[in-house]
């Protein structure tokens, strides 16, 4: 086709990627150099097993977080496990987790943030109050619904919770606040289920310090101290297990499984696939601003 | 805008058109062709696809093809319209969805684009920009017609995320098995290439450009008592406006004598204006807003030197024309730029602030050093790089190679989708195609060819603009009304 | 001098243009569709009337037929009365103005007469029609402030409408009459 | 340019004589008026047109000659009539002519100022056109052109082409006074007007319709001035005033009637067409009003009603009841909150209870109200109808205060959960760009908020199935009084009289005209009838309905959907938002 083009002295001139010179070549003239500024994964990176397996652990401790949720309201669902003990153990435990919180770091992050313990108190006393206070509304909130609306309901929202969670991961649809929402409301909603208004009123409670506070305790442990974290981590992931075999054996193996190929199989996919990745960068991508602009406006 | 270049160049190329002979320059001008432009994006709406359409379309009547165009519906502006030297352009009442693109089924316009390629007895569909919906749809049913397909793609994109590896695969599809694609630089021949999984060899490198006549430089006014950095540009993300709001304060402090003029409009406006207050420049700093096209070279003239922060471009119409109004370019070395201007003419810096400060501050010294040339000597330079005429010559090039070749007919077309888009989208828009071809098929049976009117050309070569017949029905004063009901 | 020649419209119906030529001054176009014809009529009537059947076959409740009667006998009339134009009339006459008549299947006329004095000129346009882009002969207006400025544009053959071949042989012979007019409104 | 010719039809059979008419040169076109039969004195034919010219400013003259065929055409003829342009100079000069088959005719046309062109050939290109001098007279050309301006002989300048014809015409009424019997010195044909005695009746209601008009001017007036007094002023008055549609409806009336007895007369056809259809319209409101007066006082029906409304008050409140049982058990198998549920079916019922005690105790009054009621009829149906109306208005008050409760208590949870469903998602609205922006709540806020949505969630459904009931209700009842208002509109702004006018007499109201072409010979001028173009009814409607004065809701359909889905308050009560805008 191209051939009706008189391609005259192409010898000695020259081809050059310039479009403002009249070249002695046709326009769909493809040269030698067509594509040598092609790169490829410049930015990809290489990642250590064992460090994978490490941050891996958020994800565990979350699923644990949520399996223990969901084995206390069991227990107290059929009356095996009393309200006060939950609620002494919950509060011991809390009380426990806020002296760490301030004891890891000595205090740097409090001062960081500028959060007197007077906050603190002021918004315990909040939950507390209000949970108290609207835990009979809460009982009779759902009687009408069907207990498997609630339950799927719930299951969806703990799902979601799981998916939103903050795992470190700077993607769109990660959402603290909206995991933390839809963990509430799921424990809201197992809790209106319960045999009586304290029990809700000890899960909801409950909810809080598994959902809200536990995850702020392990960031600190993980920044901080990495080795006590992972023991916390299988401590925790331990105990969860536990927990479920008394409930069904099936679910403890099952739930086992997917903690283990999450955090041992799931690393070791991503190493491998890494080799096939080919990621094309050239002089068409839109460049991105390195350094941060804001200085000039704040 | 319709009456930017005035009548008289028709009749000299008719003239050379009429005794061209085989052996001439000109390989295969023995036939004019019947172009049909199809792009979402026509005047009223403003940029440089628009400007680009408008161009080529005249400069192609001038050499006695004929030339419509079709778009979409702009406001009330519906039917059917004529512009200079009867360039006949359809605005078909189609619904707009995202920024001026048509909300695309890929079968809705099969019926009036059939109509019309059909009443116009169109050869040769040439498609424009790989945003607007419309001119894929376009292409597609061409090819189901079996009329040859020309592209031109203006834009450069990217393979990162997911949003741009879906763009890239309806591009795929697409262009296929169009005849042959048309870039702006060869930058962007290279990103079409890859994102399409084309062979280079049906892909034309030709550039845009600007009509030297509106961008003449006036070095009187300009202040030479301060320097003036001018700045045209739509003030969002990917031009880059972000480093314009670093540049602006930085120059500002170490330079008492600078000003900066900033053309356009945007979202990122505010933070430019953020800036302004922060550090008291409203004196030095004027934020001019939306800019008509006419008053651009207004506004360059009053610079020195002309700064582009933009993140990509495939061919950056705004340095040529700055630099066809004699200013000193200062620009990012993204895309397509390098190929644009020679190292004497511009001063590329990567997309930094660090940078971008540094080459103006290099420019600012050539300029009060005096090693810059004149204004009239760059304009010189930079008028015989890229017309209009050029750009409708090499394109007219490929327009006869492309009316030599052959359509695919149907079971090969089926064949090159299935085999060159991969198994899924391959089967999908396989199966669409062959919907496409029964749908068509449905429609001849409905209204057949025999009975669409031909419509009377009013440019090429029996147009009856290029031969003022008064007394055909075209002509007289119903030319520039139309009405849709 | 009569002339009458059979054309197609858009959609491929044919149809009937008559020209009369009373004077040299005085024409007359007349397209006419062909007559609705009765086969049409009962297919649909039938269709109706077998739809209702089966519903009264469901439920039993006669009112459904009689309702379907009145149903299909209102909608004749109203079709022939209001929708279904035989033939349209275009009536020029030189010096006194245009005439625009049409005729619905019922008899019933509804005419348009426009001065000559209002007529700025008569061209043929293209417009986008349903799925088409079709030709059409308009009156264009002129607008009673300022002169050279068009005030309204009034389609002829509305209903049915002619190909371009059709209008061409209108709008010329509309154009010897308005060209002489013309001639004679400049020389005094 | 073509010579026209406008000829009177009544004049096709009239004998020979001179044609007597006006001249137009802008369009070159002679509207002949009236022939003036032969014999006659050059004289007195000029005194005449003098008359006739500065009784109506025309500038009337002698056209040219017509001679009819059936004299015996003798060759002294053709000079005679040559003479007689020499007597009433006129340029050009027609000279009109029937032969004896009737259907033959011709027409020769002589410039005396171009004897060097004897005939150019645009002397033989004369059209006739006839014209039906009365219907032409008495038409009404629409669109109304620009008055023509009495000062000026030559006003009709400004109207153009046909309308000058028209105006012509109708400006030269008084040359038509003069009746063919009588022995005047000149001899005219043209229409007569007929029905001579009628015309006197007419002209005895017009000399008595004025003092009448301004006597009931001045009562109107008073009653005006009564209604506008200080004491209506007063809050719950005029609050009620403006609530109250049998109000607006007096209100309406009065302004009919004073625009009708207004003293002054209307200069313009079209204000005294309004006249004309507001006095139908009101003259057919009274006489319906005054039969249904009849119908009601006869054999006690009043009575029967009276006996028939209180047990229809009780029926409509019990079934509300049982509505209110239902919804408090399951309905629908809906799952609702059973405390919330409780909560408002009591409070409902005891509203029920509360209207029920009302009825019965205004039991005993309800037949006097009613028969005052019924009195009122006498005013017009219109005004019965939105007594009527408003009666409903009342009987459904309860109704009105459960969609009340309803709507506040829904409108109230649906912004309460939209504004958390934000929070639920770590948005929040900002009031300063008008948008949803993201923020970081406390912990304490997530959890509070969260809790209260939950709840709100739950409690949904039990007020929004209240409110839905409730708002159906409420729409039943506005539906009805909707359905009266627009009977009440449609007899406030319908036309009769233009209607009527254009069913008796079409040619009254012309849209246009309209030409057909009469048989034609070659060689023999071309013969146009023109007739009128009566106006099409939807024209007639649309240019003479009165403006009508109804409290409508003002709102669209989309609109009111919208207010129905986030329970805000619809007509007739609107919130202060909506006041405001």
């Amino acid at each position: 086709m191209m051939c009706t083009q008189p391609i005259t002295n192409t010898k000695e001139a020259k081809w050059q990627k310039v479009l403002y010179e009249r070249q002695p070549f046709p326009d769909n003239y493809v040269d030698r150099r067509f594509l040598e500024e092609l790169r490829k994964n410049i930015y990809a990176r290489k990642y250590q097993y064992w460090a994978v397996v490490f941050e891996s652990s958020v994800v565990v401790q979350q699923l644990c977080s949520v399996c223990v949720f969901v084995v206390i309201w069991w227990y107290m669902d059929e009356g095996l496990l009393a309200p006060h003990w939950l609620f002494g153990a919950g509060l011991a435990s809390s009380l426990l987790g806020y002296v760490l919180f301030d004891f890891i770091d000595r205090g740097e992050g409090r001062k960081k943030s500028g959060r007197t313990r007077w906050a603190d108190l002021k918004s315990a006393l909040v939950f507390i109050t209000f949970t108290y206070g609207f835990s009979p509304v809460l009982k009779t909130l759902t009687e009408s619904v069907s207990t498997d609306t609630i339950y799927a309901m719930s299951v969806f929202m703990l799902l979601g919770h799981l998916i939103f969670f903050d795992y470190g991961a700077n993607a769109a649809i990660v959402s603290s606040t909206l995991s933390l929402n839809m963990a509430i409301f799921a424990s809201v909603c197992l809790a209106s289920r319960l045999p009586r208004s304290l029990h809700a009123f000890i899960m909801v409670t409950f909810a809080i310090q598994i959902f809200a506070l536990w995850p702020m305790l392990q960031k600190k442990l993980k920044a901080c101290t990495p080795r006590s974290y992972v023991g916390v981590t299988l401590l925790f992931a331990f105990s969860a297990f536990g927990g479920l075999l008394s409930i069904s054996a099936v679910g403890a193996i099952l739930f086992a499984l997917l903690l283990i190929s999450i955090s041992c199989l799931c690393p070791f996919y991503l190493i491998r696939l890494q080799l096939f990745k080919e990621n094309i960068h050239g002089p068409w991508d839109e460049a991105e601003i390195k350094e941060d602009l804001s200085r000039f406006l704040s | 805008m319709a009456c930017r270049r005035g009548g008289g160049h028709g009749q000299p190329t008719l003239a050379t058109l009429s005794r061209v002979s085989p052996g001439s320059l000109s390989t295969c001008r023995t036939h004019t062709h019947n172009i049909c432009m199809v792009s979402d994006f026509f005047y009223p709406n403003m940029g440089g696809v628009e400007s680009h359409i408008y161009q080529l379309s005249q400069c192609l009547i001038e050499r006695g093809h004929k030339v419509i165009i079709v778009t979409h519906a702009y406001g009330n502006r519906k039917g059917i319209r004529y512009l200079t030297k009867g360039l006949k352009v359809y605005y078909l009442p189609l619904k707009v969805m995202y920024n001026q693109s048509t909300a695309t089924t890929l079968f809705h316009s099969l019926p009036l684009l059939r109509y019309i390629f059909v009443r116009e007895r169109v050869t040769i569909i040439h498609s424009h920009s790989s945003f607007s919906a419309m001119a894929h749809d376009a292409l597609f049913h061409a090819k189901t017609m079996g009329i040859q397909t020309v592209f031109t793609d203006h834009s450069l994109f990217g393979f990162a995320d997911v949003s741009s590896v879906l763009t890239n695969k309806l591009l795929t599809v697409s262009l296929c098995d169009t005849n042959h694609i048309i870039c702006v630089s060869y930058t962007s021949k290279e990103n079409t290439v890859l994102r399409a999984a084309l062979n280079p060899e049906i892909v034309s490198v030709i550039p845009n450009a600007v009509d030297p006549t509106d961008f003449t430089p006036d070095p009187f006014r300009r202040h030479d008592s301060v320097i003036t950095i001018v700045v045209v540009s739509r003030l969002v993300y990917r031009k880059g406006t972000d480093l314009l709001s670093g540049i602006i304060p930085e120059l500002c402090q170490k330079y008492q004598n600078l000003n900066f003029i900033i053309g356009g409009e945007g979202p990122k406006r505010i933070i430019l204006e953020e800036v302004r207050e922060r550090y008291q420049l409203h004196d030095r700093v004027r934020l001019l807003g939306a800019l008509e096209h006419k008053d651009v070279r207004n506004v360059l003239v009053q610079g020195h030197i002309f700064l582009n922060t933009s993140l990509t471009e495939a061919f950056c119409m705004a340095i040529v024309e700055a630099a066809s109004c004699g200013l000193q370019v200062v620009s990012t070395r993204v895309g397509g730029i390098p190929e644009v201007l020679p190292e004497n003419l511009i001063i590329l810096c990567e997309p930094s602030v660090k940078s971008l400060c540094e080459g103006l501050e290099k420019a600012i010294f050539q300029l009060n050093s005096g090693t810059l040339l004149t204004p009239e000597n760059i304009h010189n330079i930079v008028k015989t790089f890229y017309t209009w005429r050029n750009v409708a010559e090499r394109t007219e090039k490929v327009y006869d190679w492309v009316s030599m070749e052959a359509v695919l007919p149907m079971d090969k077309r089926l064949d090159r989708l299935i085999s060159h888009c991969g198994p899924v989208t391959g089967y999908i828009f396989a199966l669409l195609a062959v919907f496409d071809f029964v749908f068509l098929v449905f429609l001849r049976w409905m209204t057949p060819d025999s009975i669409i009117d031909v419509a009377v050309d009013a440019t090429g070569p029996r147009g009856a603009w290029t031969h003022q017949c008064s007394h055909s029905e075209k002509g007289g004063e119903n030319n520039e009304m139309s009405k849709t009901r | 001098m009569e002339g009458e020649r059979s054309f197609s419209d858009v959609c491929g119906g044919r149809l009937v243009l008559q020209c009369r030529y009373y004077s040299p001054s005085c024409r007359e176009f007349c397209v006419s569709c062909p007559r609705l014809s009765l086969r049409s009529v009962t297919a649909v009537t039938c269709s109706v009337w077998l739809a209702a059947y089966g519903l009264f076959i469901l439920c039993e409740n006669s009112m459904i037929l009689s309702a379907a009667i009145f149903i299909t006998l209102l909608g004749l009339l109203g079709y022939l009365h209001f929708v279904k134009i035989d033939q349209e009339t275009l009536l020029i006459i030189d010096s006194v103005g245009i005439q625009m008549t049409s005729s619905y299947a019922s008899g019933k006329e509804s005419t348009n007469f426009i001065e000559m004095s209002k007529v700025k000129d008569v061209v043929i346009n293209e417009a986008i029609y349903m799925q088409k882009v079709i030709y059409y002969l308009c009156i264009l207006l002129k607008d009673p402030v300022e002169p050279h400025g068009i005030s309204q544009v009034v389609p002829v053959f509305q209903s049915a409408k002619p190909r371009l071949d059709c209008l061409i042989e209108v709008y010329r012979s509309c154009q010897e009459i308005l060209a002489h007019q013309q001639a004679a409104s400049a020389s005094p | 340019m073509v010579l026209k010719a406008f000829f009177p039809t009544c004049c096709a059979s009239a004998d020979s004589g001179l044609l007597v008419g006006r001249w137009v040169p802008e369009q070159n076109s002679a509207v002949v008026l009236a022939v003036l039969h032969f014999p006659f004195m050059p004289i007195h034919v000029k005194e005449l047109l003098a008359q006739v010219q500065q009784a109506s400013q025309v500038g009337v003259a002698v056209l040219g000659t017509w001679c009819h065929g059936w004299q015996e055409p003798n060759e002294s003829l053709g000079p005679f009539l040559e003479g007689l342009g020499a007597i009433f100079p006129h340029e050009p000069w027609l000279q009109l002519c029937r032969e004896r088959g009737g259907i033959l005719w011709s027409c020769k046309v002589t410039r005396l100022q171009a004897p060097a062109v004897p005939d150019t050939p645009r002397e033989d290109q004369v059209m006739l056109i006839f014209y039906d001098q009365r219907k032409v007279l008495l038409s009404q050309l629409h669109p109304p052109a620009v008055l023509p301006d009495h000062q000026a002989g030559d006003a009709t300048a400004s109207a153009s082409g046909l309308a000058a014809v028209f105006d012509t015409v109708a400006r030269s009424e008084v040359l038509f006074r003069s009746d063919c019997f009588d022995e005047g010195p000149v001899r005219l044909s043209h229409w007569q007007s007929e029905g001579v005695e009628a015309s006197i009746l007419v002209e005895l209601a017009k000399w008595a319709s004025g003092p009448v008009c301004l006597l009931l001017a001045g009562l109107l007036s008073l009653i005006s001035a009564a209604s506008t007094c200080r004491v209506f002023r007063m809050w719950p008055l005029s609050f009620l005033g403006s609530k109250l549609s049998t109000c607006e409806q007096l209100r309406c009336r009065l302004g009919h009637l004073t625009l009708v007895f207004s003293p002054q007369k209307a200069e313009s056809p079209t204000q005294l067409m309004r006249k004309a259809n507001t006095l139908v319209s009101v003259l057919l409101d009274v006489a319906l009003g005054l039969a249904l007066l009849s119908w009601l006082h006869g054999k006690n029906r009043i009575g029967q009603l009276a006996d028939a409304l209180i047990p229809v008050a009780d029926h409509v409140a019990e079934e509300l009841q049982h509505l209110l049982q239902w919804l408090m058990g399951v309905p629908a198998g809906l799952k609702m909150n059973r405390a919330l549920d409780q909560v408002l079916g009591r409070f409902f019922l005891y509203h029920i209870h509360l209207w029920i005690s009302y009825i019965h105790l205004m039991s005993p009054f309800i037949e006097h109200i009613l028969w005052h009621v019924g009195l009122s009829a006498c005013l017009g149906l219109t005004v019965a109808l939105s007594l009527l109306s408003d009666i409903i208005a009342l009987l459904t008050f309860h109704i009105y205060c459960f969609y009340v409760y309803g709507a506040r208590l829904y409108c109230l949870k649906i912004y309460g959960l939209s504004s958390l469903w934000r929070l639920f998602r770590g948005k929040k609205w900002n009031v300063l760009r008008q948008r949803v922006d993201s923020c970081s709540y406390d912990l304490d806020q997530l959890f509070i908020g969260t809790l209260l949505f939950t709840i709100l969630l739950f409690l949904l459904p039990t007020t929004a199935l209240y409110y839905l009931v409730f708002t159906l209700l409420r729409l039943l009842v506005v539906a009805v009084q909707g359905l009266l208002h627009l009977l009440v509109d449609l007899i406030n702004s319908l036309p009769l009289y233009s209607l009527g006018l254009r069913l008796c007499r079409p040619y009254r109201l012309a849209a246009g005209v309209k030409f057909c072409v009469l048989e034609h010979e070659t060689g023999r001028p071309l013969r146009l009838l023109m007739q009128i173009n009566p106006l099409p009814y939807s024209c007639v409607l649309h240019t003479y309905r009165l403006p009508s004065c109804g409290c409508h809701p003002k709102h669209s359909w989309g609109s009111l959907c919208r207010k129905l889905f986030f329970g805000e308050l619809i007509y007739p009560w609107r919130q202060r938002g909506d006041k405001q805008d």
